[in-house]
């Protein structure tokens, strides 16, 4: 089943358009990667996919349920949820409640998923009673995931997956996902600059240009693809 | 004129303008003012400063820069008159007022106030007369105040009678305008347990006073307060607590005066009880007072010129039936007495200097 | 000293009470990081509400605080609906003035139904007092306290119940963020302010029965919830409580040591340097202001 | 200068020409006016551009009130030379308190100056030199040009605190004002002395403040602490900068006199209810133009 | 008299409540050198910068910049010395434009401010199309970018930049990387890189530290690091064969 079908999205802020018709979809069960030049509207995208940024136009289906004119919160409870670029972190409150807190929408299930998380990473185990704005910047790019999934989502969106973590850990939060994609079956939605991880772990990709979806395929063959070769990984 | 239809002296503020109107319509009805040859109808503006001197020195100014007028009858307070009077004499108009009684009043050099009240330290002084007179003589006596012109004025001069009588005063403190919670003071009070307490406030504090000294069980033989006992809405609003309480009065309808306007002191409290239902005491009278000196200057200038009016002010020395009106160069009234007054079966009662009847004393405890 | 114990009580009594008054100022500030300028009023409204049921239907000021609760509780709500949410989004010395404008129509309104002059709750037993030893107690003192006491208690448990709780800081840090996880701000909102009024106007009953007011004594009232948040510390009842005390033995002692007359400047200046030097109260944890 | 703000310039000094034509009345209404326009311009310079709120401003303007006052009465100092040591008083108070004070934010900071504010205004009320409550009667100015005067003071002050105000606009303080208001933390390090900058504004705001408050105390001849220290006074500096934008160079003025002639209006047209009309008119200048006219 | 460090940082500890960031580090970095730091997350690397641009006091230590102790100085202080910064979690101006953005620390910082040479910096950063821009509505890369354009406007003797490719796409992570090399070579400016991208790190810096639970566990080259057990346990984990630029 069709878990997400964005079709035709436009969006922008006061008068600059920054998304031109994009159409995007996530099937049950997979990890979707996006990749692209910077400044091409993925943040843009995922705002307007979690209801913070109202779009101009064009259609968001979630579970075949029109949902482009629900608030947040009630996409929320439908089952998406987004670890968000610049973290939305509650900064002044401690890492423990700003993890039960991302279990508003599942409180029942609030204590076990707490433990989940805690064994991800036991970094905020340590950290717990301390402020989510004490924490460094990989912590609190840790703390943004682990609160993600916290509400149990059936689709998880990630903004800047590996931003500001520890090499280590970037290995650890993918074998993470990859396992809980396996045992949960929940579909992921991925941002992510560093092309080889991205596609490491997604299923399919799009290729973001100046807020238009310039490519796509399953992970594999863009890996093979020269033009992705070129661009995004023999630069260096 | 400025005065308190709110606040905290709203119920002096409207005893004052009875006066005034009472006087008005007595004055229209004998054909309004005679100036020269024309008679004019009197009007008067009034605003409501709500008790707050700021806000009347705003009305004054309004009243005279955007209103026109030029002869202003005062507002009630002290600190009101204070604060109207510093504009009256920017623009040079004139005021006669009864409803400010602080000494500090005329030690401006203003020269175009004039007020029809003894000044404040004669409320202590009257009250502390009384009571050295009284016997078994007090020994001890508790001074507090509103941190107001008046009041502090009136404590002093309390203060500086006990200790010419001998009186050893045991607490001498005040409370901010508007308090309405005095247990510190009581605590205090409690502690020193005097003979006399004088409570130097306006209405509201007086009220405010008897509760509290009943609820902390304080009772001293002598019990005294500068404003609030002659006023009717005292027993009103204390009932039987009202009993026995002491207050100076700047008039009383014990006077014997003859009067151009009401024929005599009798008539006045008459034209009064007519029209309001109950009998005058000195702040209604106050005002009729300070309007009546304003009038009878008036005729006799024959002129709506500040300065002839003003001149005139000075000159009088007439009998009305608030006792003769004269005034010094700082325009304060120098020709009248005061009275005490005490409450006995809920009505007040001239106790001194003339007697309608004997003061009890001492104060038998609440019940 | 024979006065000593007699002070303590009084600090005790009135200390408790201004912990339970300020109990909705220091949650809507905590909470919403809204300072209520109004808050005062809030509870002078309360005080009217009690005295009008009193004078007019003889209702015990005592008994109707339920009936002052959920007037305020529907007030607040309506406020932060109407007014309040749209302005929350600007910088936050908007909604200082907002509430201030909102504070002066109140309060004018007030004067001009009831009109400036001091009115109190003449309830029967206002005067009665008893003596116990060196030390005089009020009973109307005491009633006051022990009602305050049992209010800040249920409030208490409230905020307990810890979803609530948590979910109204959360929208109070980060609204954007709230919402990521689910929570609708608005309600949120709303929730806490009609707590917050409600609180401020079922304290009005008791501020009533305990000394008379004017429509004008909000401000002063402000000052005063402002200083019991400042000095505790924000959004939690123990601070609140250890706030309320703070200033019942300052106003208490000030103005027996000093004269009544410095009460309200002792107050001013132990929150002036309070705010200088540890903003974030006596058991207060980070403040808002700062990240 | 740029060239809208070289027109009101030229407007304020026009304005100098007014008086023949004016009534006491109106006299009255337009030195209100100024007054209010060189407090909302000496606001701006804090709020507008360094971002603080400095709600209980009108300390200052007590300040500045009493020394002026308290010298002429007690030391019989002329009022010309009165009137610049309150200015000087009430800035170097400013400066004094600024560095501690500052360290807060936002309402933080909004509300502590007004603590300050309400706790002189208490202080004043408890002294005794300070005339307490009952407060201070000046001598009747009775110099040349009469009460008009105080119109050409106000509207000096107005001029003063509006080039200023183009000055921190268009000059280097005024990015580094502006880099304060944006990020504190962020601006020192790209070496902006943010203590320092603070400060100086926050005293240029008490300058100008405290010498309106010597004016105004020498115009209205009685002076008290209520008035002198009265938050009504601070919200309505409040009102009129929204009113007209922050921010801006004329945003303060247009706001300055669109207020005090709508209240003056008010104030004759509904005696009875203009405080509820006074609020209500807060409320809804919030709701309505909460960014300000001049910014639309 | 042997030449001096430009920076001397001499056993610097930090604790926030019971929690110690930072235990007596030490090392020197001399003019111009490239010195990378890298370590797991939480390990004091930010606080480092934080206490060397004077944001943070140490609870102990000294710190030498050009040979002159600036313990007690205050961040503007510090900053007019010569020092420039980024913020892993940007810190801008967000009302103001992307251009005043710049102007202003070169006002305060260093020499005179001049348009000209504001919106040639941002042309170096490739933000010169978005100098009107508010700096509040950017991209988080493109916000990466003017943190970095800021922090050289005022030409300073060293460069603290803290996580500038994090979030940059490998493009324009290869457009910074040249850019930082010109500047360094233009100008001798000495760097300093708190860094997650090894594989772009790798490429400009000669010597990295690495930190761990604020201490330092590793000093010298990056092939060694990579061949330290404790590093690798610590930080690269333990899949790690060699930084992953260097794959491919
Ligand atoms: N709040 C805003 N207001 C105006 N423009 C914005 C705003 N946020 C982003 N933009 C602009 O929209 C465009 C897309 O931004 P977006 O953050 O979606 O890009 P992105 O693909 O996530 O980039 P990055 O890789 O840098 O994170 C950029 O040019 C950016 O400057
Ligand atoms: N203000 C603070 N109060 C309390 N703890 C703090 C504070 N700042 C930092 N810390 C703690 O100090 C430790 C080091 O933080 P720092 O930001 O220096 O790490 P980092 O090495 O930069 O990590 P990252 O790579 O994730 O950015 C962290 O555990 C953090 O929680
Ligand atoms: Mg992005
Ligand atoms: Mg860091």
């Amino acid at each position: 089943m069709r878990l997400l079908e964005v079709s035709d999205l436009e969006a922008g802020y006061g008068d600059v358009q920054v998304l031109r018709s994009v159409s995007l979809h996530v099937e049950e069960g997979e990890i979707v990667a996006i990749f692209g030049s910077n400044g091409s509207g993925k943040s843009t995208f995922l705002k307007v996919l979690i209801g913070t940024l109202k779009p101009w136009g064009g259609t968001v289906k979630f579970m075949e349920r029109h949902v482009e004119d629900l608030p947040p919160e009630e996409r929320v409870k439908l089952g998406i949820a987004l670890a968000a670029e610049g973290r939305k972190l509650f900064l002044g409150m401690t890492v423990e409640e700003n993890l039960l807190l991302g279990a508003w929408v599942k409180k029942e299930k609030a204590k076990e998923n707490l433990e989940r998380v805690y064994s991800y990473f036991p970094e905020l185990y340590e950290k717990r009673r301390e402020l989510a704005g004490d924490l460094s910047g990989g912590q609190q790019q840790m703390l943004s995931i682990g609160r993600a999934l916290m509400s149990e989502p059936k689709l998880l969106m990630i903004d800047e997956l590996s931003l500001g973590l520890a090499p280590a850990v970037v290995d650890r939060l993918a074998n993470i996902l990859t396992r809980i994609r396996e045992e949960e079956g929940i579909s992921m939605l991925i941002v992510e600059q560093e092309v080889s991880l991205a596609l490491d772990i997604s299923d399919r990709a799009y290729v973001f240009d100046l807020g238009e979806v310039v490519d796509e395929g399953r992970s594999e063959d863009l890996l093979r693809r020269d033009s992705i070769r070129k661009t995004y990984l023999s630069v260096l | 004129a400025a005065v308190s239809f709110t606040g905290k002296y709203a119920k002096e503020g409207e005893l004052l303008r009875r006066g005034y109107e009472l006087w008005k319509e007595t004055v229209n009805r004998r054909g309004g003012i005679k100036i020269g040859d024309k008679r004019y109808k009197v009007e008067i503006i009034y605003y409501d400063d709500q008790s707050d001197p700021k806000t009347t020195a705003k009305l004054v100014e309004k009243l005279i820069t955007q209103d026109g007028v030029r002869f202003i009858l005062g507002p009630y307070g002290s600190a009101q008159v204070f604060a109207a009077a510093g504009i009256v004499e920017k623009h040079k108009a004139l005021m006669v007022q009864g409803g400010g009684a602080s000494s500090k009043i005329y030690k401006q050099g203003y020269k175009y106030i004039f007020g029809v009240f003894n000044t404040a330290p004669d409320y202590g002084k009257n009250l502390i007369d009384l009571a050295v007179s009284l016997k078994p003589k007090p020994k001890t006596v508790a001074i507090i105040y509103e941190k107001d012109i008046f009041s502090e004025d009136a404590a002093r001069g309390a203060l500086e009678r006990a200790k010419e009588k001998g009186l050893k005063v045991v607490l001498f403190e005040s409370y901010p305008k508007g308090a309405q919670d005095l247990s510190s003071l009581m605590i205090k009070i409690r502690a020193k347990n005097p003979d006399i307490v004088i409570g130097a406030g306006h209405f509201r504090d007086s009220v405010l006073v008897v509760k509290q000294l009943k609820q902390f069980k304080i009772n001293p033989k002598f019990v005294g307060l500068t404003v609030g006992p002659p006023v009717p809405a005292f027993v009103k609003a204390l009932g039987k607590d009202a009993e026995y309480i002491f207050g100076p009065v700047q008039w009383s309808k014990a006077f014997n005066y003859k009067d151009p306007l009401f024929g005599d002191t009798k008539g006045y409290v008459e034209a009064y009880r007519k029209k309001y239902g109950e009998d005058p005491e000195y702040h209604s009278a106050g005002g009729t007072a300070a309007a009546l000196a304003l009038q009878i200057a008036l005729e006799r200038a024959g002129t709506l010129d500040v300065e002839k009016v003003r001149k005139e002010l000075l000159k009088m020395k007439v009998e009305t039936f608030y006792g003769v009106i004269g005034f010094d160069e700082t325009g304060k009234i120098v020709t009248k007495p005061m009275a005490v007054v005490q409450i006995q079966n809920g009505r007040p009662v001239t106790v001194y200097p003339f007697k309608e009847a004997e003061p009890v004393y001492p104060k038998p405890p609440w019940e | 000293m024979g006065i000593l114990p007699q002070l303590i009580l009084e600090s005790l009594l009135l200390g408790t009470f201004y912990a339970f008054m300020s109990l909705g100022f220091s949650l809507m500030w905590g909470v919403l990081n809204i300072i209520n300028l109004a808050y005062g009023t809030y509870i002078i409204l309360g005080a009217y509400t009690a005295y009008t049921l009193y004078t007019g239907l003889g209702v015990d000021p005592l008994l109707s605080i339920p009936f002052s609760f959920l007037l305020g509780l529907s007030f607040g709500v309506l406020l932060q609906r109407v007014l309040i949410d749209r302005v929350m989004r600007l910088e936050p010395f908007m909604v200082l003035i907002l509430t201030f404008g909102l504070d002066v129509f109140l309060s004018n309104l007030l004067n001009l139904i009831f009109r400036a002059d001091i009115r109190s709750i003449d309830v029967p037993y206002a005067e009665r007092s008893f003596v116990i030893g060196p030390v005089i107690v009020t009973e109307v003192k005491v009633l006051v306290f022990f009602l305050s006491l049992l209010l800040t208690g249920a409030v208490y448990v409230l905020l307990q119940k810890t979803w609530t709780g948590r979910s109204i800081r959360a929208v109070a840090l980060d609204r954007e963020g709230a919402q990521i996880v689910g929570i609708s701000p608005g309600k949120v909102f709303a929730v806490t302010s009609g707590l917050g009024t409600g609180i401020a106007f079922s304290s009005g009953n008791l501020y009533g029965v305990l000394q008379g007011f004017t429509p004008f004594d909000g401000g002063m009232l402000t000052v005063k919830a402002f200083l019991v948040s400042i000095v505790g510390g924000l959004g939690r009842v123990e601070s609140a409580l250890a706030g309320g005390l703070f200033l019942g033995f300052l106003e208490v002692f000030t103005a027996f040591y000093l004269g009544e007359g410095w009460k309200f400047f002792a107050s001013l200046l132990v929150m002036f340097l309070f705010l200088l030097i540890r903003p974030r109260g006596l058991l207060g944890g980070k403040y808002y202001g700062e990240v | 200068m740029g060239k809208y703000e070289r027109l009101i310039f030229f407007l304020l000094l026009a304005m100098g020409l007014l008086p023949p034509l004016l009534t006491d009345y109106w006299e009255r209404v337009l030195t209100l006016s100024l007054m209010l326009s060189s407090l909302s311009l000496a606001q701006n310079i804090l709020l507008g551009y360094t971002g603080y709120p400095a709600f209980g401003c009108v300390a200052f303007f007590g300040i500045g009130g009493y020394t002026t006052a308290l010298l002429m009465k007690d030391l019989g100092l002329p009022f010309w030379v009165s009137l610049p040591i309150g200015g000087v008083v009430s800035a170097l108070f400013a400066l004094l308190i600024a560095p501690p004070l500052m360290r807060l934010k936002s309402h933080y900071f909004a509300i502590t100056t007004l603590a300050l504010q309400l706790a002189l205004g208490e202080l004043v009320a408890n002294l005794e030199f300070t005339g307490g409550a009952q407060g201070i009667n000046l001598p009747i100015y009775v110099g040349p040009g009469g009460y008009l005067i105080f119109f050409y003071l106000f509207l000096l002050l107005t001029i003063f605190a509006f080039l200023l105000n183009v000055y921190v606009e268009r000059s280097t303080f005024g990015y580094a004002l502006k880099a304060i208001r944006e990020d504190e933390t962020a601006a020192e390090t790209m070496g902006v002395n943010t203590v320092l900058f603070k400060s100086v504004s926050f005293s240029m705001m008490a300058l100008i403040t405290g010498l309106s408050g010597g004016v105004y105390a020498y115009w209205i001849t009685y002076i008290d602490p209520t008035s002198m220290f009265d938050p009504l006074l601070s919200v309505k500096i409040f009102v009129a900068l929204l009113l007209g934008g922050v921010g801006t160079v004329a945003g303060p003025l247009l706001g300055a006199f669109t207020l005090e002639f709508l209240s003056e209006v008010l104030w004759g047209r509904f005696p009875k209810v203009h405080g509820v009309v006074l609020g209500l008119l807060i409320v809804l200048i919030v709701l309505i133009i909460p960014r300000g006219i001049w910014r639309r | 008299m042997e030449e001096m460090s430009l920076l001397k940082v001499e056993r610097v500890s930090k604790s926030f409540g019971g929690n110690r960031v930072l235990k007596e580090v030490s090392f020197t970095l001399e003019k111009g050198e490239i010195l990378g730091i890298v370590g797991p997350n939480g390990s004091g690397k930010t606080t480092l910068l934080n206490v060397l641009t004077g944001i943070v006091r140490q609870d102990s230590g000294s710190v030498l910049f050009m040979g002159r102790r600036i313990d007690r100085l205050k961040p503007h202080q510090r900053a007019r010395m010569g020092m420039g910064r980024t913020f892993q979690i940007t810190r801008l101006f967000s009302n103001l434009t992307v251009l005043e953005n710049v102007i202003i620390p070169m006002h305060y910082g260093g020499g005179g401010a001049d348009e000209r040479k504001a919106e040639e910096i941002l042309k170096m950063v490739g933000l010169f199309e978005l100098k009107d821009r508010k700096a509040g509505n950017l991209s988080l890369a493109q916000r990466k970018r003017l943190e970095l354009a800021r922090a050289i406007s005022v030409e300073p003797k060293v460069l603290l930049l803290d996580e500038v490719f994090a979030g940059l796409n490998p493009v324009s992570v290869r457009e910074i990387l040249e850019l930082l090399k010109k500047i360094h070579s233009e100008t001798g400016v000495a760097m300093v890189l708190v860094e997650h991208v090894l594989k772009a790190l790798f490429q400009i810096t000669k010597r990295v530290i690495v930190l761990s639970e604020g201490r330092i566990i590793y000093e010298g080259d990056p092939e060694g690091m990579a061949k330290s057990e404790e590093v690798v346990k610590a930080y690269l984990g333990e899949r790690y064969e060699a930084p992953r630029g260097q794959r491919s």
